[in-house]
């Protein structure tokens, strides 16, 4: 019911808003499209299949980049939040590093680990590890230490410990570090695909902007937007789902 | 010496960067197949003294002994039920029974019987399948009882298993509690801070004073309905311990607030 | 936008009033619009304020907004924008030359770059038209050669680590590269295109239509810019220092492969130059001589 | 004591590591600086000023950017948070806007708001509206019940129900926004100075890129982690002494 | 007809796209200045009807007046006290109790005199500059208390306001609160699930039961010393109340769990 109505009205209202710019503002088109010079932009791109296969392009770059800062996020995380030792002395460098926007490192990442696929994937990968990394952490340094008291008095031991009880334990904390790390992954992939890389959507503004096509660059920009959202969806879902079970209020 | 046995134990914590007694000479007794209750108020150590027996934090001075052996970390064979039940909400109650029989090596093909004969125990027949987050607190603190009972302990702990419940909740629970423990025979230890739910649990209701925590008073409770709340018996003894906590009371009043 | 438009309405003062801002990335390509500068005269008719780029399209967006007068930009682009029907007009050329194709030294033969990546730094460019008809000339198409398209600062490395087999860059990128002993000249871009045009004045159409004399008066001064570097080389080594943070040794070897003599962009390089980019598709509208150059400009 | 030990042991291990990676790595020097050349490279742009003035810039624009965008994503959620029904049609659009990178956004922020400072200013604002926003409208979606039903029973009123209730009671909810948003302004703040500014630590990125100084550029990507851990740490101590005040555990 | 007076009163909520009765057929009579605890299970609807009567949300049928008017809203006359104090964490003690006085206009300098009177009264003189989270449980629930004193209300409705203390600091609680009221004359309906604690403050004890929400009882509580937990007559009330309760709880036993 609810969607019915406030999705479509939402649009209606942007595109409206966005036609009286344009009338208003009176800028040159190929400066600023009419939103409906951008709806004929999504039919030329889906034409010719640009856009979905610049889609899939970016969603197998933004996985693999995605899946690895997931992994190894998680795995160090789990470790060093668990040796609270060794994270006191890893901290600092990780707190430095955070600011750091992951495009600054380019030259870096183009010499180390070439051009095509690999800077876009290695951007995403900067930008997940340490949403990923931190929650991780901070889940496991937050872990209920009742569930801690429990597997003591059950004697559990490692490795035990770690799969029955650490790991779901920390798992909601790991999920909306997860949510997190989507969000601002997603981000980075244009700016990494708008460097170094030959296809995908942030290559798909580069280009468009290079051949002066604002109206296609709008349609790249919108597809990001709804291919994030999409994104954002199914983990939200994943993560209501988990909550829902773990029994937490949010 | 009792099967349970306190000795001079004290405990202190650091608190500031200074130490702080909590616990001062302690000396208890506790026989198998009792059920004790630990009466006292809000600080006076009565998790501490539990932690202590049940070998998750030990004394810093003294000795806790059970069954002749010196306690030095928890152990199957002791089984503590939590206040915020502590179960593991990832999984079903079933599950959850189920997980001390698999640190204790229980082969898969006895664990059914088992869980069974314990979830229809504690009257959770249907609701095997469900998940602690599908549950109010009273059903959860009954699968935390049966997760306890499952592994067949010799002695249970509780650390204020009611304190979340509602009054009605509790007094059913408690009930329950009372029922089952005898029947298993259990030695019980259980924290609490309210009068009546020691009369109606207790065999002996161990008094705690505060600040720094000592055994005030030992009570004995000599009932033979439990379940009846009315009995003159059960509201003499009552009174009397309310007299000993209005003692304890009288003194101290800032410290409660 | 209250900032914008507070900026609009503030009184000017006579040396706004002769203010062109002129955008350009810090390449020799831009020499002429550096020298322009050094040769203003408190009391001559222009003022010019340079304004830096890192990329071509953040400088593109600057000049066809009207946020900038003027760029010294890739005359590719200047076409394109054109095409798109963005009002932007060229005057002049930036210089003639001045591009490089380096491989890595194991390329002996443009065959040898079948398999590899080519690196260019834009899409619409004359180097991009280079590598086209380079590859044209071995036989060869962009399906045997991988072209990527690349920001200059990041080919050197590039290629020293082998990422790319060679690429084609305004200078002094190439000479870097020479510089850092990684790679070696390849063809030589005259053969692939007589008389190749890239870097031009391109002028916002509104900026002229509004303020035709301070255009001409500008293209004025870059035309004499250009001439006296043409005449006086010892000077093209100073501006460039001034203006471009390189070392000494790089900026002599990329001031040898460039000139400032001819800077007319003349109907028949116009016509070679959209000849080549519709060859590569570069574009299928082509804007006509006298639509992309305004005359009227020159003196 | 702890950062007595922890932090240079810290910076110690780091800068082993990188030590290591020049000398195993066998880089050539202009392309993979070695420590003590990035130690000189501070040295040198400390010593000609250019360090602090860029700093300087940078930050004047981040705090322009940030406080034009807690201002009016706090006024913002406000508004939408309490008045449920026009939320309901805004959020549609801000869910597709806000996984757009904001330097997709850059042809047409030229176009609207110019070049200088400007754009850069324009792209930390939109890097940190969206988390204020979202932030505050949550909190104000999520205020407890209670607050409310003491000012209905005490009789307070608009506007002192905003003023007396609702805003403190938001508070710590957008505190934590504010501090969601810094960093992820910063972090932006480095893609808006690359492109379209000509003074700044993007800049400086930018230029030292463009001049291949790979020493000089890692000394700005390390200063831009610097600085923002500082601006990081200085939230952080305000959003701790809020949520003790108001008594939230975290 | 009495001072509160609720009439046939029906409450309805919307269950999963279904109405779902809440209270059914509701009536009551509270005098002026007598001290009523609503006592019932979990479920039973309390809470509902006391924010009906406190004016928060309104039942769907039938009438609830005070004095002779409808109840409409909530009012300054008519202050809650919450189970989890309400107190506004931004404010210290004394300006939490400020709250009521800068809506009712009280002018500037007589806000101190009124504030130290009340702050003394339950206590608190030595934390009057404090913030909520620096005081334990028991010291915000008495600023709560101190605040809805502080408007000089005529009638204070709580909800549960002890649930969340610990046995002793609840005990004290008690008897602060049935002494407050009763030296201040003011008409209180007070909100509990614990039979003691409605003995204790009463002067009449409405006993509701749940599914759907009603009144199964009304008993009177004449009590001398209410300060005496022990006296004979205290005893025999609680126990008459604990039987209704039994029946209560005999019949929908699942329902509480
Ligand atoms: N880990 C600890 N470190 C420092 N002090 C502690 C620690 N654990 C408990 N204390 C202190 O020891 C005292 C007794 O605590 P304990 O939890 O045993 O009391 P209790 O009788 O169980 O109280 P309650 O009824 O509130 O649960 C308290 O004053 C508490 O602050
Ligand atoms: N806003 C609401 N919407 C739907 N159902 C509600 C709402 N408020 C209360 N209920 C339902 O009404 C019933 C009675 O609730 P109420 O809170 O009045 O009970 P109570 O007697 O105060 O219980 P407790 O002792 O647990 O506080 C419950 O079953 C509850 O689920
Ligand atoms: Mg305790
Ligand atoms: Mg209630």
């Amino acid at each position: 019911m609810k969607k019915y109505t406030y999705v479509p009205g939402s649009f209606i209202a942007a595109w409206l808003i966005w036609e009286l710019i344009v009338r208003l503002g009176g800028f040159n088109e190929a400066l600023f499209p009419t939103p409906y010079k951008v709806l004929l932009g999504f039919g030329e791109l889906i034409g010719d299949g640009v856009l979905f296969k610049d889609i899939a392009d970016s969603l197998v770059r933004f996985f693999i980049g995605y899946i690895i800062s997931v992994v190894a996020g998680v795995f160090f995380g789990l470790i060093l939040g668990w040796y609270k030792g060794i994270w006191n002395y890893i901290n600092p460098i990780v707190q430095v590093i955070r600011p750091i926007s992951p495009v600054a490192w380019l030259p870096f990442i183009v010499l180390f680990f070439g051009i095509g696929q690999a800077p876009a994937i290695v951007i995403i990968f900067i930008a997940a590890f340490f949403p990923v990394l931190l929650s991780t952490v901070s889940a496991i340094q937050n872990i209920d230490p009742v569930y801690i008291k429990v597997a003591r008095n059950f004697g559990i031991r490692q490795p035990e410990l770690l799969f029955k009880i650490v790991l779901p334990a920390v798992f909601p904390g790991i999920a909306s570090g997860l949510h997190i790390a989507l969000g601002t992954a997603w981000i980075f992939l244009v700016t990494g695909e708008m460097v170094g890389s030959q296809t995908g959507l942030g290559f798909l503004i580069i280009d468009m902007r290079n051949n002066l096509r604002n109206d296609l660059l709008m349609v790249a920009i919108l597809t990001i937007g709804f291919v994030g959202l999409l994104l954002d969806w199914g983990v939200s879902l994943i993560e209501k789902w988990i909550y829902k079970r773990w029994g937490i209020e949010k | 010496m009792g099967y349970i046995s306190v000795r001079n134990a004290h405990k202190e914590f650091m608190k500031d960067g200074e130490p702080l007694t909590i616990l001062e000479d302690i000396n208890l007794d506790i026989e198998k197949g009792e059920f004790i209750c630990l009466l006292g108020p809000s600080g006076s150590g009565k998790s501490t003294l539990l932690n202590a027996i049940a070998g998750f934090e030990l004394v810093t001075s003294g000795s806790i002994t059970i069954d002749g052996e010196e306690v030095k970390a928890p152990q199957l064979r002791y089984v503590t039920v939590f206040q915020n039940y502590g179960l593991l909400p990832w999984r079903t109650v079933e599950s959850n029974i189920e997980l001390g029989l698999e640190s204790k090596k229980v082969p898969k093909e006895e664990r059914p019987a088992i869980i069974d004969k314990y979830v229809k125990m504690v009257g959770l027949d249907h609701a095997r399948n469900r998940y602690p987050a599908e549950l109010s607190g009273g059903m959860q603190q009954r699968v935390s009882i049966a997760r306890a009972l499952a592994v067949d302990p010799d002695i249970i702990f509780m650390d204020e298993p009611l304190g979340a419940l509602d009054a009605l909740t509790r007094i059913n629970l408690q009930d329950e509690i009372s029922r089952i423990c005898r029947e298993e025979g259990k030695t019980v230890v259980f924290v609490t801070h309210d009068i009546e739910e020691a009369v109606v649990l207790a065999d002996r209701v161990v008094v705690l004073a505060a600040n720094p925590g000592c055994v005030q008073t030992i009570i004995p409770v000599n009932i033979i309905d439990r379940t009846d709340r009315t009995s003159p018996n059960f509201v003499n003894i009552r009174n009397h311990i309310f007299e000993q906590f209005q003692l304890a009371k009288e003194d101290k009043i800032e410290f409660y607030i | 936008i209250a900032y914008g438009y507070h900026e609009h309405h503030k009184p000017k003062t006579a040396q706004e009033l002769k203010t062109v801002r002129v955008a350009y990335l810090p390449i020799t390509h831009a020499l002429p619009v550096f020298a322009t500068k050094e040769l203003e005269t408190a009391d001559g008719p222009v003022h010019v304020e340079l304004v830096k780029y890192g990329s071509w399209p953040e400088l593109m967006d600057a000049l066809n907004t009207g946020k900038v007068d003027a760029a010294s930009v890739l005359v590719e682009l200047g076409v394109k924008a054109r095409e798109q029907g963005i009002d932007v007009r060229a005057a002049a050329l930036g210089h003639t030359e001045g591009n490089i194709i380096i491989v890595n030294k194991d390329i002996n033969s443009v065959q040898d770059l079948k398999g590899k990546s080519f690196a260019i730094p834009h899409k619409q460019s004359t180097q991009k038209v280079l590598v086209d008809c380079m590859l044209e000339q071995a036989g060869l198409s962009e399906k045997d050669v991988q072209i990527v398209e690349m920001s200059p600062p990041e080919m050197p490395s590039a290629l020293s680590v082998g990422q790319i087999a060679g690429y084609s860059v305004a200078e002094p990128f190439g000479s870097l590269a020479l510089e850092m002993g990684n790679g070696k000249v390849f063809e030589d871009p005259d053969h692939l295109w007589h008389d190749n045009i890239c870097c031009a004045l391109v002028f916002n159409g509104q900026f002229v239509d509004e303020h035709h004399d301070l255009a001409k008066a500008f293209t004025k001064a870059y035309l004499d810019a250009g001439k006296y570097l043409d005449e006086h080389p010892e000077a093209q080594k100073e501006i460039s220092l001034k203006y471009m943070k390189f070392k000494d040794p790089v900026i002599e070897r990329s001031l040898q492969v460039i000139g400032f003599r001819d800077l007319a962009l003349t109907e028949d390089r116009y016509n070679a130059l959209v000849h080549h980019m519709t060859h590569i598709d570069l574009i299928k509208k082509v804007p006509s001589y006298s639509e992309f150059v305004d005359t009227s400009l020159l003196p």
